[in-house]
């Protein structure tokens, strides 16, 4: 399975995880994050549409799972996110992690999320009753690169 | 030269278009958005605030005093909000 | 689903994963830890036995989830742990946790493996060719307590 | 007092028993560690670092000053591998 992936089509992130797991041999620890559709605060979200970079997106990916690989002594890394059109509930994106150590796997893992919010090229729109709306950038998502 | 510019997100949908050949001497990332805001006030507009700007030249997200003399392609786009 | 199980049999982590996300409501991050059953230096692992403090157990490991649930606004967390023989590869336990924003999820997790690890009631043997071993307390996982 | 004793891991392995019953005027952990150690050779020997050995009092994890003078179930055992 290609370690990066970046697809329209929706995954199931325990297939995914039993998936990955089995292929990270000595490692005792394996950690997951999967990131999910939600409600906004207005409570009514009916579709999150997801634009990317064609080309680019998967680049940035590989380079920042490279990174990870190499800063945490991971021995494996998987990165996989969607685009278009997304309903509440539905899983957006999942990266996960395995080390010997639960301290790497746990911040490989934190990496790979904080490099992927702020430096790969996806955008989300959330559209609800009133209209659609481009989601902000969060100040602490590029504050959190700072830390590593 | 011949410059393929790419928008994204509000960026795309402000100015109406994703995808865009130009004829520029530009010689950086900077030099072309001032390039794009002289030719209209859709253009001028859109990128009136650059601090809410990205950009990427051919597919690497760069600062605006990069070299684009040799570029393929230069995207524009907001702040990146995957995850 | 109870929240907290402790037992002898197998579980599919993947499944695991699936039901926990399921029912996070509003949360948009879910973060997972798996232990898995891996060789040691020596590379000759047969299995490993984990014995455990019935009684003790759960209660402990209920306090441990409701101490993370309120110190990082969960919407959710789970622990799973297994005892008796396991071979190598087999999953020994899980964690799960889901929370509005990623960081609370990550830390979460992290607190709830930090603690289980030290103050759950577990006791990991391993079984080589060679016999059998007790496998000593890591300082580094005594410490890591000290963080929170 | 009747008190329930309960051993774990390398001490149960090495005390040859993961439980027992005994009558106790032990006020404390340390103290009941004590009556312990002068039973026999075997007991001295299994508590002989106590910086190895952790205890649960009715099945809370606790420091070796705790009272014990209501207790049902004192345990010791090595400190805890699990994860």
């Amino acid at each position: 399975m290609d370690p990066v992936r970046v697809q329209e089509a929706p995954f199931d992130m325990g297939a995914e995880l039993n998936a990955f797991a089995t292929t990270v041999g000595g490692a005792g620890a394996v950690v997951s994050f999967s990131g999910i559709t939600r409600d906004v605060a207005s409570g009514d979200l009916q579709a999150m549409e997801i634009e990317h970079y064609a080309g680019m997106t998967e680049k940035a990916l590989e380079r920042i799972r490279a990174e990870a690989m190499a800063r945490f002594g991971l021995t494996d890394a998987m990165i996989l996110h969607r685009y278009g059109r997304l309903a509440p509930g539905d899983p957006i994106m999942m990266v996960a992690t395995a080390s010997r150590h639960r301290a790497d796997a746990f911040a490989g893992a934190e990496f790979l999320m904080d490099y992927l919010k702020s430096r790969a090229p996806f955008w989300k729109k959330e559209v609800t009753r009133s209209g659609a709306e481009w989601v902000a950038a969060r100040d602490e998502d590029e504050d959190a690169l700072s830390r590593w | 030269m011949k410059l393929d510019i790419r928008y994204f997100a509000w960026l795309r949908e402000r100015l109406g278009t994703g995808h865009e050949t130009v004829e520029t001497d530009a010689g950086t990332v900077a030099e072309l958005i001032e390039e794009l805001r002289g030719r209209d006030e859709g253009y001028a507009h859109a990128f009136s605030d650059t601090g809410a700007i990205r950009a990427a030249v051919d597919e690497d997200l760069v600062e605006f005093d990069a070299d684009i003399s040799r570029a393929r392609e230069v995207a524009f786009f907001p702040p990146m909000t995957g995850g």
